[in-house]
């Protein structure tokens, strides 16, 4: 006798341990392997686009912050670099150059949490705590040049809010030379582990010819092999100016472009971070960081498409001016937006387990998704 | 609550003393909901964290509704997710708590003029016992938000109606 | 004996086993999962560079209390499409199946809940009850997490019953007895006289066991970890995963039972794989009682030492916890059947082999 | 690596009447405005001919041109007249790396455009929030669904610039 058996949808979220905040997924499973994801998305919707209509150009930049609430001073310079553009304004050298600190600082910051959370999500919960432990680290840095620990508000178009405090810069040389051990810690605790390494090798494996078509960037592209960063490939602001490698997946545990690529891209970029602000810090010149700021921003009518390496990939601003002090049409193209659209082509066929692995490896913010 | 009311007219020292047990109890164990909606959520991991340790407070997130007694509402409600926070509400065993982290959640935030999707505010759907201003509040404020409901659970009473 | 004495001071053998069997649970279960909670707590919150609970009490101490009487006071849900008769008895029996394993347990040469021949036997069949409960559990609960959850453990705990039983019957083939109590005594002596050191027997064969033990005591221990659903196999309440698996739906009191059974599990099978292996309750070095000729202080030297030894397998399970992450539902049956029974049985041949030469 | 003009007038050789138009003297970015029913032949040619190989599109954003004539009707109700909806995609060549903006104009009455999400997978999630937040209907979509607002949402569209947010959805009140 032929035994009945018929497919279960399974919801996952929106308030599900490990969604990442307000997801949720439809799971339609055959036991438990997965035949198909639908991401159901907009549990955050917070209206950023209108909001943009309806404020000044500055006015944006608090609700920029609140997009990509885990590297918002990345989000910041997306923003002001694309409103720059739109003005034809030059900003001051030094301003560039702590533009680069904070956000390679803040890519730490993001990546960590990011590793952290994927721990967590495959069960080991230290070294989420270790992660967090770090960051507070970085977000202390952040405290003493702006004051705020998590939504800056700090790079303001064509400069930045406040000088750099006198104790930053030794602060942070302190600070690099404290957390390169820690990413050895992490990578003895985790990234080695035989049992993380099982769950990871061979999961979620992304070819980067999908990866491409679906827009997918950022480390998550990296994982699959491309050497493709913005900083290197169309660079901005004072990148150029500087010595860092672009680490890619090569799949050293399992195929290229699995979640463990993904994941240890991530350690490798935070090395690469590290870099970077330690020549920053060497170059910095000196300066005043507020002379270019202009009194009243109102860019002629036009439009711009401006695009910066945020901690999760592309992140790119598309700004249309009609001419007055508010923007026409902000659109966000958030690269975590188009990350989870691949979910459904990385999940099929894997097991339940692997859902939350592929998520965790591809490493969403939905504040941003859903803007 | 309010439960014994018709038995017992007035405070006596037994049912005081049971009371303080009772909510000493209650206010050591605040057992937290693991859920995070937004910006806040990411301050309120930090709270869990080392650094902050709410664990000290003995609050440990558990990630079923059923087992928790207090839901962190820290972030943005917006009217699709404020369906299912009711929900999650009404999944929760009595006695619970409700704190509201940061201004989205107290009244909408930086949202409150053009989000045409943001609730004004959690407690349109849901009742509140603390609320704690920020955006988004520092962990400090999340841990003094957390004492202010302790205080407040110290003072409950099984005679009387308190809420 | 406890018994003894307890027949003559109530003078009727029911009271006397009455009081007997409740022994443990009074003055060694309920103590033992409340500190085992809080241990959890600082333990994992010391590797974490936290402080964990320290408002209650000196150092928290009292954490557990204050959960358990808050637990106590939670309004019991019981949902209105879950099937209400399985739904409450599950608790229960989970509860009832890590209890009664306690009953054969010797915790000291003076105390054996119930000294029976088959107690080994006995303790593997009874813990196969808690499977059923969490089975009960999560049909109950009428909630696919929960269903998920319990299928997972239903496939985990009877799967790792066979390496377990297959290094069971090892130590049986070379001691022929299935009573831990005597089982225990075949230990006395120094620590040398453990069975992951030879056992009793003596000369080359003794050398010759060693490291066909040293194999059981991994599989043994692996596996039981697999049974209590510790880390890296909790994967049937993985929360990650499955919210919190087969007691999703369990509120107040019962999702107390489930608690407090799952420390008491952890006890349990460390107790199995301290007294197969490391001596039970025998002291490693000769008794305090003995040199100073207090005969009385002997069971309770005894007691200290099964404790000692029970907590410390306990420790490492905790510390296993919260520094691995956790497998696969394929990959923890994988390491079942492709390697841990496939080793057992190979490990049973040899030391077969070994004990009729 | 070519500019925009010169893919304006390859393209203009090769579809003729469906590209209609280059804008130039905008701050910052030139893009070609072509027919909305056949930007996915466009988009395909541009994609797979190896001179152009635009194998990425970065963004694509729906926009309310706020330009139409205010009519008030009988019954006292707002019209917009000669309102128009454009998209804007922003296409790379990673390989070649050339980049160019296309855009098409819709009618506000009817906004219709063919699909893209069959040629960039990446213009699936991109076309379902312009749908959601525009109103704008993709011919071909496989799953045009709303994204990102609920999906029993009745008050239409609100990145339009006339979208009037409802006051009650679901019991909740909305306004502040």
């Amino acid at each position: 006798m032929p035994v009945k058996t018929e497919e279960m949808i399974l919801n996952m979220g929106p308030q599900h341990p490990s969604t990442h905040g307000v997801l949720r997924l439809e799971l339609l499973l055959e036991g438990e392997i997965i035949k198909g994801v639908k991401p159901h998305i907009g549990y955050l919707h917070r209206c950023f686009e209108k909001h943009a209509e309806a404020m000044t150009y500055p006015q944006v930049i608090p609700y920029v912050d609140r997009l990509d609430y885990l590297s918002s001073m990345y989000n910041e310079f997306g923003y002001v670099t694309a409103v720059e553009k739109l003005l034809g304004i030059e900003v001051p050298q030094r301003v560039e150059y702590i533009r680069v600190i904070m956000g390679e600082l803040q890519r730490i910051a993001s990546h960590l949490v990011a590793i952290g959370t994927y721990g967590a999500d495959l069960g080991a919960f230290t070294p989420f705590l270790f992660a967090f432990r770090d960051r507070e680290k970085i977000l202390s840095l952040f405290e003493i040049t702006c004051g705020a620990r998590l939504l800056y508000n700090y790079i303001w178009i064509g400069g930045l809010s406040h000088d750099l405090h006198p104790d930053f810069v030794r602060l942070a040389r302190e600070f690099i030379p404290y957390f390169r051990p820690k990413i050895k810690e992490m990578n003895d605790l985790l990234s080695y582990n035989k049992i993380f390494v099982e769950r990871t090798a061979n999961v979620g494996i992304l070819p980067p010819e999908t990866a491409i078509n679906f827009g997918v960037s950022g480390p998550n592209l990296r994982g699959s092999g491309l050497k493709w960063d913005l900083r290197r490939n169309d660079p901005y602001s004072v990148y150029d100016k500087f010595d860092f490698n672009i680490p890619v997946g090569e799949g050293r545990m399992g195929t290229v472009g699995d979640c463990w690529d993904r994941y240890f891209v991530r350690i490798l970029e935070m090395e690469e971070s590290l870099k970077i602000i330690e020549q920053a810090l060497d170059q910095l010149p000196e300066g005043d960081v507020t002379s270019a700021i202009p009194k009243r921003v109102k860019p002629p009518i036009g439009q711009v498409y401006a695009r910066v390496e945020n901690p999760r990939g592309e992140l790119g601003y598309f700004i249309i001016s009609d001419g007055s002090v508010n923007p026409f049409r902000v659109k966000v193209r958030a690269p975590s937006f188009i990350s989870l659209s691949v979910m459904d082509e990385l999940c099929r066929g894997h097991m339940i387990a692997d859902v939350i692995a592929i998520l965790g490896s591809i490493d969403i913010v939905l504040g941003e998704i859903d803007r | 609550m309010g439960l014994l009311d018709k038995q017992f007219t007035d405070d006596n020292i037994i049912i005081t003393k049971v009371e303080d047990v009772l909510n000493w109890a209650r206010l050591s164990s605040l057992w937290q909901m693991g859920f995070g909606l937004a910006c806040c959520a990411i301050e309120m991991m930090a709270t869990s964290a080392s650094h902050y340790d709410f664990d000290r407070f003995g609050v440990i997130p558990r990630p079923s509704p059923r087992q928790s007694d207090v839901i962190i509402i820290s972030g943005t409600v917006t009217l699709k997710m404020a369906i299912r926070i009711k929900r999650l509400y009404e999944q929760m065993p009595d006695p619970k708590y409700v704190i509201s982290m940061g201004s989205c959640s107290n009244c909408g935030g930086p949202y409150w003029e053009h989000g045409y999707h943001v609730l004004k505010g959690v407690d349109r759907v849901i009742p509140v016992d603390v609320y704690v201003p920020g955006c988004p509040p520092r962990p400090e404020a999340l841990l003094e938000g957390l004492l202010k409901l302790q205080e407040k659970i110290r003072n409950e009473s099984l005679v009387k109606k308190t809420a | 004996m406890i018994y003894d004495f307890l027949l003559k001071l109530t003078g009727s053998e029911i009271a006397a086993g009455f009081i007997q069997s409740l022994l443990p649970l009074f003055v060694f279960i309920l103590p033992f999962a409340l500190i085992a909670v809080l241990l959890e707590r600082k333990v994992s919150a010391h590797m974490q560079d936290r402080l964990g609970p320290m408002r209650v009490g000196y150092h928290g101490i009292f954490q557990t209390v204050a959960d358990i009487l808050k637990l106590m006071q939670k309004e019991d849900i019981v949902t209105d499409n879950s099937d209400k008769a399985l739904f409450n008895i599950a608790p229960v029996l989970v509860f009832t199946g890590s209890y009664a394993a306690f009953a054969a347990i010797p915790f000291s040469g003076a105390f054996i809940g119930s000294n029976i021949d088959l107690g080994l036997f006995f303790i593997v069949a009874v813990s196969g009850l808690v499977v059923a409960g969490i089975l009960m559990a999560g049909w109950a609960s009428n909630n696919k997490y929960t269903l998920l959850g319990a299928m997972r453990s239903a496939a985990q705990v009877i799967s790792y019953e066979i390496p377990t039983i297959l290094v069971i019957i090892t130590i049986v083939m070379i001691t022929g007895t299935l009573n831990l109590y005597t089982l225990s005594e075949l230990q006395t002596g120094h620590f040398w006289n453990w069975m992951i050191f030879g056992g009793p027997s003596t000369g080359l064969i003794k050398v010759a066991f060693i490291p066909f033990m040293i194999i059981g005591f991994v599989i043994i221990y692996i596996s039981t970890l697999a049974e209590v659903n510790r880390t890296p196999f909790d994967i049937p309440e993985a929360e990650s995963e499955l919210v919190s698996g087969y007691h999703t739906e369990y509120s107040g009191m019962k999702f107390a039972m489930f608690f407090l059974a799952e420390y008491a599990n952890m006890f349990a099978v460390s107790a199995i794989v301290a007294a197969v292996f490391f001596g039970g309750y025998q002291s490693p070095f000769g008794y305090l009682g003995n040199s100073l000729g207090i005969s009385w202080f002997i069971p309770i030297e005894q007691f200290f030492w099964f404790t000692f030894k029970g907590i410390f397998f306990v420790l490492v399970q905790m510390w296993l916890r919260w520094t691995l992450p956790r497998l696969r539902v394929d990959q923890l049956m994988a390491l079942c059947w492709k390697y841990l029974i496939p080793i057992a049985f190979v490990n049973l041949l040899i030391v077969g082999l070994i004990t009729v030469l | 690596m070519k500019t925009t003009e010169e893919i304006f007038n390859l393209l203009k050789e090769k579809f003729g009447e469906s590209i209609i138009e280059f804008k130039t003297g905008v701050p910052v970015e030139d893009f070609i405005v072509v027919n909305p029913f056949e930007i996915d032949k466009v988009c395909t040619f541009l994609r797979d001919t190896d001179s152009y190989q635009f194998n990425n599109l970065m963004n694509l954003s729906g926009v309310d041109d706020a330009n139409g004539k205010k009519i008030t009707g009988e019954q006292g109700e707002v019209k917009l007249e000669g309102r128009t909806f454009s998209l804007f995609y922003h296409l790379e060549s990673m390989s070649l790396k050339q980049k160019v903006t296309l855009a098409v104009r819709m009618p506000g009455e009817n906004p219709e455009v063919s699909s893209v999400s069959e040629i960039w997978r990446s213009a699936d999630w991109h076309e379902r929030e312009a749908f959601d937040m525009f109103g704008i209907k993709f011919l071909n979509h496989p799953d045009l669904r709303r994204i990102l607002m609920p999906y029993d949402w009745e008050a239409g569209y609100p990145l339009r610039k006339d979208y009037k947010n409802p006051e009650f959805y679901q019991g909740m009140k909305v306004p502040y």
